[in-house]
Order: C-alpha cells, then structure tokens, then sequence
C-alpha cells in the first residue's frame, strides 16, 4: 500500500467517529436524503484534510494518484464503514470535465470549493419529455447582455436540496434540435429564479428532484466551451461516470453484498442451496464489475475509449437490482416487515434499485448504446410508424 | 363469457369491477389507505360484503352465499387485486370460509357462516398448531403477520390437542387475545401480530376437528384466491403501461411502436396468461387434483406479478419510481404475495416433493 | 371416460405391439426421420380402424369427437408409447382448413387417403429469402391451360421426404407484393418438377428439408379458395396449428418429461435442490401448457380467436428448448457422452430443441404478433435505416 | 495493446489468429475433425506446438518457453476457442505444465517440461487420486471422459500413496494402459476412457509429491485457460452474428437494425466482455486470489458461451440449426465446457463455500 493510501487510512480511524459515527454505512442510495448537515459536515472534513480530488492531477490542486491508489482510496473509505458522499458529483463528474474543458478563470473559480468540500454540484441534464433521448432538450438560454437567462425544467436532479450548484444542458440556438446549439452552463441554485421540489420515490425517500428555472440567471463566463457544445461536454462528463466514480459505488456495493452474506448467516438462509447459489452469483459479478472498471479506466489513462465502457452502467444497474430482490429472499418470511437497525437498509435497498436501471439512461437506452456504438449496428428508423 | 366461466361470473365481474375501479380512482384509494396507516379499508369491506354482497361468494346457497365456488372467488379476487382495494375478503370469504365448508360440523357451519356471507362478521384464520400451548384449559401463543388480523372480528383458530387438530372460532374483542398491527413493506395490505394470553378455551367455540395434511390441503388450495389477486394485479399493470406506451413520445415515436417495448410487453404478456391458465386450472381442478393445482397456480401466478410490476415500472422510465404514480403499490403488494404463506422456492419445493414422492 | 376413449385405450393394447413394438415412444422431434415404412404401416393401421380423424365432423368421415374426448384420446395415444405420427400434418392441420375453405370435390378427392392413413401432406411454406416474414413469398405460379405451373423454392419443410402431397403458398399475380395475389395450392410431390433434399441438422438427423420447383404442375381445381386467398387460407391453417394439434405434442412433451424425472431418481440427481426446483417449474409449465390450450379450444369452439391463443407458439417452444437444457443437466456429468437405450433420446431433445424457437415463426416474430395482435400494439416503422 | 495484455502478448495473439482462422476456414476445420471421428487434429497440433512454438507460452524460459504466464495462455487459448481448433494445448500446455511448474521437482521439470515446450511430447492429465488403487506395486483404475486421451504421448498422473499425493508421469504406449475414445455430443475434441491395469509403478516416473488440497487448487487455477475458450469462441459467435445480421434483410431492412436484434446483440457483447472480465481477472490474480479467481471465470465464462452460442443460433433463424453453418460446433462446445471439470452449478457452490467458510 502507498503511502498516500496508508495515510488516509490513519486519517479515517482518527477522523471518522464521534459525531460522525451516525453515518456509519449511510448515505447509501435509497437513503441519501438523511442528515444533510451532517454529511455537509464531513465533506468539510474531507476537504479540509485534502481526501477530496485526490485523482486530480497535482496543477489542479490534487494529488496525482494512480489508479490503483484510487482503487484502493475507495477500499479503505469503505471499509471504515464512510458514507455516501455528497460531493461526488462535483469531485469525480463535474470536476474532471472542468479540468479538460474549461478556462482557467473556471478553474480558479470552481476547483476550490470543490476540493474543500464546502460546495456541491448537482447535474440538471434530464427532462420531463426528454426521458432517456438526452438529445431533445427543451430547456432554453438566451443571452441578455452579459447574462445567460435560462427558463425550462429539469428533472431527476439527484442531490439537488444539497447542492450550492448546478450544471445545466440547454438550448440556446432557437430552432436546432438534436445535438446541435446546446450550451454548458454553471449555475447557482440559491437564486430567485430556480425552484427546487422533491420527488417522492417508491422508498418514500426523496434524493431525486424536479429544478424548475424561471429567468434563471448566470454570467457569460460561466459557460463551459461555446454555443454548441453543449453536447461535447455532456458526453465527456458521462464518460467520467462511466469511469472513476463507478470505483466508489463498488465498495458501497461490497458493503451491501456483506451485510446480505452476515444477515443470512444468521437467519440460516446460509442453507438454502438456491439462495447460496444466488449469493455465489452476485460475488461472481461485484468481482467482474471491478475487473471492467480497471479495463476501462486503463484505456482511458491512454486516452482511448474502451467498448467495454459501454456495458458497464446496464451491467451494475441490474446487478444491484438482482442484489435487492436477492436480499429480500435472504430476509425470507420476515421480508415483509420493516426493520430498524442493522438490516433495515435492505428494504431501501430493494426499492430504490428499481430505479437504478432507470435513471442516467434506462437499460433500454443502453442497449441501444451498446448496439449501436460499441457493436457498430444501424440506427433504426425515425419517425411515425406506419 | 370466456371459458371456464359462466354467464353468473360474468355478471359478478362487472359488479365487482365497476366497484373496485371507482375505488381505486386512478391509485387515490391505495394512497388514502396508506396514509390511514391502517393498513385496511373498513368501509370498503362493509361495501363489498354488504351492498354488494360479495362476501359469501363461495358459500354454498343453503349457508345464504352465491354458491360460485372457487371461479366466483376467483372473479372477486381477479377485481380485488386490480384494484388493490384493502379489504379481508380473501381471508373471510376464502380460507376462512373454505375451513367451515369443508372441515366445519353443521353446527359450526349454520353458526358463522351466514354471517359472514352477510358480511356481519369477518374473521381471519390464524394457525397455531406449533405456535398455541395449552396448560389447564387455557392457550397461549404468538403468530405473526396474520393478514388483515387487525380488520377481524373473529379469529378461526386451528390447535393441536389430543393428537388432534382442533378448529375453533374466537373472538377478537376478548381481553386475552393482543393484536398488533405491524409495519409492513406493502402499505395496502395490513398484517398483525396476535397474542394469546392464557385465553380460556371456554372462550373458544369448536367447529370441528380434523388432522394436520387435511387443514394443510385447504390452506394449500387457498392459495388459488391468492393466486387470482395476483393475476389480477398484473393484468392492471400491464394495462396501465400500455396505456402509458401508447401516449408517450420519444424519438417521434410513441414508445409502443419501438420493438424492444413491444416485445416486453408481449413478454408480460405470456407470463400474464401462463398465471391465468395456472390460475383458472385450480379453479375448475377435481378435489384430488386441486391442492397440486393451487401449489402452481401460488407460484406461476405470484412470479407473473412480481415480474410483470417490475416491467412495468422499468418500461414507465423515470415516472415510474415514483410515490406519486401508483404503480409501485402494485408492486409492493406483488412482493408480498411472493413471500405470505410461503416463498416461491417453497412452493417449487412442495411440487417437486410430489413430483418425487419426497424421493429427495 | 366415454365409450369412444375405451374402445381407443383397448385396440391400442391390442394392436400397438408386434412389429411396431420398436416405435415405442420414437420419432419425436429430433428423431423424426427413422423408420419411415414401419411408420407408413402405423399410420394405415390407425387408418383402417378409424382412428384418424377423430375429431372431424361426422359428415366428413369423422367421429365428431369433443374437446375432452380429444384431449383423454391423445392421452391414451400417449400412454401407450405411441410414435410421432408423420401423418399429422394432414390430419390436424390441412384437413380443418380443407374443410372449411375446400369445395366438395376436393374434399371428396383429399380426405379419405388422409383418414385411411394412407396419403401423407407436408406443408409449404417457408423460403429461403423470406425466414420468418411469411408475406414475402416468392415462389410463383403461373396458369398455363388447365394447370398452375410452380416454380421456386421452400425449406424447412418437415417430413417432405415422407409425404405424398404439399400444400404450397405462391404468388400467382406478379408484381403483388405482402399478403396480395397469393395462390394456396395443393401439389403431388411425385413428379418431375419437385425435388426434395433433406437438411442436415445440428442434431445429425435430417427431418426438414428444401423442395424445390421447376416447372411443377398441379390442375387448377386443386386450388383452394381463389387467386389471393392464399392468405387467409394459410392463416386459418396456422390457426389450427395453434390449437387442436397441439394436444398431441404436450403427451410427447410429457413422456419426455417423465423420462427425465425417471432418470433423475436413478441418477441422483433428484437430490440436487436446483435441479429440484427446475424440475418443478418444467412441471408447471406441462400444466399450463395443458390449460391455456383448453381455452383456446374453447374459444374456437364458439368461433372466437382468443389473445392467449397467441402465446401458444413461443410458450411451448421455449419451454421445450429449456427442458432440453434441464434434460443435460440432469445427465450430470455424463452428458458429454452420447448413450443407447432409454435416454438416448435426451440429446436429440437437447438438440432438436434449438430448433423449435425458430421454425413455424421466431420467437421474435411471436413476440411482435402477441404485441400487434393480441395487445393492439402499432406496427414498426418498415423500410431502410436512416 | 489493452490491458491488461503486453506488446509480447499482442504479437502471439496475431500469430496464433492468422493461423488459427486459416484452420478454421468458415467451419472446415471442425467439419473435417468431425468427418475423421478423432476428435484430434495431430497436424494442427504439430504446427502449433512445434512450427509456432505455442505449446510452451505458459513455460518458464529457463526450460524453453515463452515464459508468458496465465495472460499468455490466455491469448492462445481464446484463438483456439474462436476457431474450434481440436489440439490438446489446454492439457499439455495448460494443466500439465502447471502441475510440473508449480508441483514438480527440478529432476521432474527439467526431464519433462522443455520436451512440452518444443511439442516433443503431449501429455494429458489423469486425476486418480479417488479412481486408483495400488497393489503390490501396480496400479489399476479407470477414468472417464479424459480431454485428448486419444492425442496423448504420456499421461501425467495423480494417485494416492502413503498418506500423501504423488505425481508421476507415464507413456501412453504401455500395454498395462488402455485408451477407449469415447462417443460425445461435441464432435472437435475428443473425450476417452482410460484403463490402468496393473500398471507397474517402475514404468511412472515420479516427478513430485504434494497433498491434495494444493493440487486441487492448480487443477482449479488451470479453469482459467478454459475461460478463456470461452471467450475466445463466445466472441467468434458473436462476430458471426453481427455479420449475418448486417446482410440478411426482412421487412425491407438489414435484420441488425431491428430493435430486438439489437438489444439481443447488446446482450450478447454484455455477457461476452462479463466473461471476458472474469477470465482476466484471473489471469493477474495474486497466486493467494487465484483458485478463487479461477473458479469465478470458469463459471461465468462458460454460462456466457452457452448463452451466446444459443443466442447465435436463435439470431440466425433456420440457417442457425443447420449443420452445414458452423453455429452448431460452437454450441456444442459451449454445452461441454459447461460439464467438464464439473458444472457450472457445482462452481458456484465451491464460490459459496468460499463465501460462507463452508458454512453451510
């Protein structure tokens, strides 16, 4: 282990206790709208310590770590039992996508509140008509002055009752469609003209959000790219999902994986062949998800784009789907009643998974991206059906 | 009038139809339980017991019930499920009801079931065969996630006594018996936790006497209701998504004119008709034949559900997930009918110790 | 059971044996190109003691036997271990459709070699450029005097090799295109113009073929129904398909069935609790099998095309292909190793099996048919991608 | 170059395909291999171990191999896999390699382990630690369903002695053994039956002595160039589809512009690069991760061959079942791999003993 990474593990055994204790394993998808303070709290905490954008190269104010230091960063944060992170859409999705696409006035600005932990991003992309057709934005900015003015709706906004931030796709050439005329922009939330309502989920928790803009406001200069790249820039965040952010979801998936292997220890689901089988299966696949995640983030680490990229959000998404249903049969006849303590967040589990192969594209939406980028097969036809 | 119904089961259909729906109101009457908490709709079930008169169904007409058998229980379980409606019927008009036909002395008989079918008492059944003790004449014991325990009025109880099982009716409102309404993953469906506390057998009024594999067959056929609330269910759902499918544009192109779309529907489809066919087969099974059939029909029809709830909040995309559209009130009651009385793998095992003579 | 199934059950005690001792339980799918002179001589005993037919209508030389009474007769064929019959395609599926839409003469001409067991019929369909897309037909006829002159080409015609007769779709208008201007005729395969050649498959058994034809004749009286009827007559003959012969298959499929559970309990393989469960679910689907046919059946006795007619197709061949699969499992081990006797016949199901979603439509045409037809679904956009 | 793959890898990759396809030749090869009822192509073996010199890629250099490890077999393995090429590498180049590498002595490696290396000599393995019985010195016993029994120059053997597990190597061409090819449902690689009778032990040259839990972790370690067949034909199968499907039309339109096809295809390539994760993994697994590794790529390489050599066939329609199109080679290879070495079912109960620490 690096020093980098013993380091950190130090810094969690002597940091993540106390008040801090209540988010031991919280936080998790399903339960990400609890005690927001708190987690603001401890992304402070974080980014004070500089445990924020350590995958960041060194210029930007990281620390460089290679892959498998960031693999093994995220082993040890949850192995600590560490929670859901707020910040993780703006340290390892919106971050990355500044650092290659945006000024170093943008930089300056945007990096430090990152890397501090002291602001949060969210990502307004989806629409309510848009669905998984990302390219049909209705969201619209024109320019007053020197002042983008943005009037639409987003939806699906994760994390957006935390967020001090949020990047936006809309369109700002009248009359394109598809791809063409969109724009970039960064936007803070705290402002007359933006709304922000919960959507309440099949959990009855509510990390998901509708934003409404209303003459919504931002400078000219907090456009990354220009008029019509939009799309670009888009797709390159998407890319960064893809990428390093999946390593920490894998250890919060290991962490449930293992809670479902001790509840069944207990409760002698342990003996049931079918359920044992079931459990050798989802191990089978946390351990290939790992595997694709390292061959993907290589090839990107040579600038390339690797066509096992593309199965890996429709892969994780039904394998943490099947991971809830299984944890269910492994409650067994108790399934049906809900629980407090330790096993209480299987239920959430189980639920909120069924939107994990919704939301950020449904598996329908990525087959068809798999077919047709990673396989080379035509494009249907467009159009009315006859 | 589709095999094997016949025109009396298409007549109780539309009754019952037209009720449950106007109930349902779009998913307002799941949400309305939910937000009650209870778990249960007592004015519904006084409706469909009393007005409509649904309750006695399958009690034979000499007991004042409609004589419809297991497809008539089918029919109203078919509308319960496709409306999620909260009440007790599968409990009071099914295995409750089938208890005392089948097992019950005349007396037992011509006591409760009238008034059940008149909807004046509801009991639900609690079995207690190796949860009950009794020392000097009084029974103590806990069962939980009794279906709808908090909505009885009476509980139909089975006890081991004398190497014999003993059925016997109490009931509810007696300062020995505790009900605890528990909190469930499925907010439309309520279950309890009922305690015995030295409840005199006085208290207890036996109805018959029986032995353990014949109470099991009829909780097993009991299973056909169940399985028929499922079917139910799953055919609302996938009513629902084409519905959705048909009005819904993306790429210019209502959704249900994409093939992947198509073929999932279709897809829901075939596990839709495969739990009807398990489903009807139990119905209309000869009694040597119905407890096997009911054991399918449980788990054909309770992963057609499971499965086709599922699809249909995946094929709503994002709306889907949410506490606002009512679908996931379908599928939290799809859940639970996989696991009340026994998993699916169970019920698997079950058939396969059949098919193998308990060769394993 | 009624007199008719009685009298049945006793003349196959009494006359399945012999000679024919060696059909017992063969010539099942994947096993359909043995024997084929001691199957003629089967399909004219049966024939000559009036067992074929049996559910026609009395005016047409049958017993007019009910739904129940066909579904205990197959079971009683069944029970006995009686052979494929290669005379099915006549019995079940051309003779229905002859007596609804032929003319008394050809019903005169047709019906009593197919009751006597003594004229086979194979069913000309499929070609080799239109796969599943029926109205694709190429083949074409031509009148020429008093004959249709037919040239062209089909495949996957099964039992070709063993029949006297086809029934053809061609295209007798030229320039129709889709379901217009198509002749369904009804052609002597022993002549000149028509060569037939078997079709070697994954299973080594050749029981579909290709016929091809060059200038074949047929007179013009053996035409059913009128140019561009071809259409609704095959249809009607698909129709057919789907109900009443199916009842013969499920006793197939529920001796195989039986013959994996046997093995399973000598093997020990019904020790093993997935296997187990597997073997269950098999069992189910017999059971549906059997129930969705009856309503069907019932259906179609009240003239009515139910929606659950539609599923009949993919769900008996999917549940076949799978019990192909749980028939290898079973073997265990030893499945790699072909075997005589009993369970020999295991592979050939494994095999032929792979063959069952394809023929007679794909289950990705099924699908779209349950889609459009039976869910009133729009159809695809047709024509070339953008 | 991707990773996890070197320059050195890439360079045998390209030798190793270019002849492996020419071999294959649209479905030639296996036909042939099936047409000569060996099982075994003694030609194809020869270039491959003595002309490309790929018989010792897994061996060390020090006795003339390539010294490119589990990644190296791993490359040749997938060639192989995509051409169905019939030629023992898995076991002489595999399996007794590793045992003679990881288990043998220096006398024992030196002796035997250049003369695999140059293709001098093909030995299979034959596990009899179970089947085995030693009397008087002599050995007796049989095994059943040896990859390339028929093929083998000398059998590497495993039996019990003493308490401990000895390793010895024999010629095939000894009258005490008898080698039975055995008929299989896969046609391109052959399966025998091997008789020891009385087998004097001076004719086995004992080449080490190890326990049987470290021998059992080699023979599970050596799942992985199994994994890699896998892969290596899952992914030909899939090339062959997509190509199909860019050609044929229905409904005036190339079938891989069909929206179910392609989503097919998308399942396809999702399992396919599944397997081929797991099977890399195991490649650079950590020798204290590797059985463990090895066991998951087994199970999940061969589910994915089966399901896509299945699905090929399904894309394909008609043409798919034929045996004149080669699809069917493919599958039955997939179903074989499947079974030997154990079921995928049995795997993943070895992976859940793992996880459960037996606990079950």
């Amino acid at each position: 282990m690096s020093g980098l990474i013993d380091k950190f593990d130090t810094w969690m055994a002597e940091n993540f206790c106390g008040e801090f204790e209540s988010l031991r394993g919280r936080a998790t998808p399903g339960d990400e709208d609890i005690m927001p303070e708190l987690r603001f709290a401890w992304e402070r905490k974080m980014g004070e310590a500089g445990w924020v954008g350590v995958g960041w190269p060194k210029e930007h104010g990281g620390k460089g770590a290679s892959l498998e230091e960031l693999v093994a960063f995220n082993e040890v944060y949850a192995r600590h039992g560490g929670p859901g992170r707020n910040g993780h859409i703006g340290e390892t999705l919106f971050a990355p996508t500044l650092i290659a696409y945006g000024t170093d006035a943008q930089k300056a600005k945007y990096l430090p509140g990152i890397k501090n932990g002291t602001e949060l991003w969210c990502q307004g992309y989806s629409e309510p008509n848009a669905g998984s057709d990302l390219s049909n934005i209705k969201t619209k900015a024109r320019l007053d002055g020197d002042e983008w003015v943005v009037d639409g709706q987003k939806i699906w906004t994760s994390l957006a009752m935390d967020a001090d931030y949020v990047f936006v796709i809309a369109r700002a050439e009248e009359g394109t469609v598809g791809r063409h005329g969109l724009v970039f922009l960064l936007m803070k939330l705290d402002q007359a003209g933006i709304d922000i309502r919960p959507i309440k989920q099949i959990s009855e928790t509510a990390e998901f959000n509708e934003v409404f803009f209303d003459s919504a406001r931002c400078h000219k200069d907090d456009m990354i790219g220009g008029v019509g790249d939009g799309w670009k820039i888009a797709m390159a965040l998407l890319g960064f999902e893809r990428g390093a952010s999946t390593l920490g979801q894998q250890m919060t998936f290991t962490n449930e994986f293992e809670s479902i292997v001790k509840l069944a220890k207990e409760n002698g689901a342990a003996h049931d062949p079918t359920i044992r089988q079931r459990i050798a299966k989802a191990y089978c696949g946390l351990k290939v998800m790992r595997m694709t995640a390292l061959r993907t983030l290589e090839a990107a680490h040579h600038g390339e784009l690797s066509r096992e990229g593309y199965m890996s959000k429709i892969y994780w998404a039904t394998w943490h789907r099947d991971l809830g249903e299984l944890a269910m049969d492994v409650m067994g006849p108790d399934a049906e009643l809900l629980k407090d303590g330790e096993y209480g967040m299987l239920h959430k589990l189980f639920l909120f998974s069924r939107s994990d192969t919704i939301y950020g594209g449904t598996n329908q939406i990525q087959r068809n991206i798999i077919a047709e980028r990673a396989l080379g097969m035509p494009k249907e036809p467009r159009g009315k059906p006859k | 009038m589709a095999y094997p119904f016949t025109e009396d089961h298409d007549m109780i259909r539309e009754a019952v139809r037209g009720w449950a729906q106007a109930w349902y109101d779009g998913g307002k009457g799941p949400e309305r339980v939910y937000q009650s908490g209870t778990g249960f709709d007592l004015e519904a079930w006084q409706a469909l017991s009393g007005e409509l008169g649904m309750a006695g169904v399958a009690i034979k007409e000499e007991y004042g019930g409609a004589g419809l058998g297991d497809l008539g229980r089918v029919v109203v379980m078919e509308e319960l499920g496709a409306s999620l409606c909260s009440v007790p019927f599968q409990m009071a008009g099914g295995i409750c009801t089938d208890i005392l036909q089948k097992l019950g002395t005349a007396s037992g008989k011509s006591m409760y079931l009238p008034r059940i079918a008149s909807g004046q008492i509801c009991p639900t059944y609690v079995e207690g065969l190796d949860a009950f003790s009794i020392k000097e004449s009084s029974l103590s014991g806990v069962v939980s996630m009794n279906a709808y325990g908090n909505a009885a009025s009476h509980f139909l109880i089975s006890f081991q006594r004398d190497k014999k099982v003993s059925l016997g009716v109490v009931m509810a409102a007696n300062p020995n018996i505790e009900v605890e309404q528990q909190k469930t993953l499925d907010p439309t469906r309520s279950l309890a936790k009922i305690t015995f506390n030295n409840l005199s057998l006085d208290d207890v009024k036996v109805i018959g006497t029986t032995d353990r594999g014949r109470l099991q067959d009829i909780v097993d056929q009991s299973f056909i209701a169940l399985a028929a609330e499922c079917v139910g269910g799953a055919q609302k759902c996938l009513d629902i998504t084409l519905e959705y499918a048909g009005q819904r544009e993306q790429f210019d192109r209502p959704i249900a004119s994409f093939q992947a779309y198509k073929h999932r529907c279709a897809d829901m489809f075939i596990a839709l008709e495969e739990a009807r066919s398990a489903t009807y087969a139990a119905a209309i099974a000869r009694p040597d034949d119905k407890t096997e059939a009911a054991l399918i029909a449980k788990v054909v029809a309770a992963d057609a559900y499971f499965k086709i709830a599922g699809d249909a909040i995946q094929l709503h995309g994002g709306i889907g997930f949410t506490w606002e559209y009512p679908l996931h009130f379908f599928f939290k009651r799809a859940r639970a009918n996989r696991s009340i009385f026994g998993s699916t793998s169970r019920g698997y095992n079950k058939i396969a110790d059949r098919i193998f003579g308990n060769a394993a």
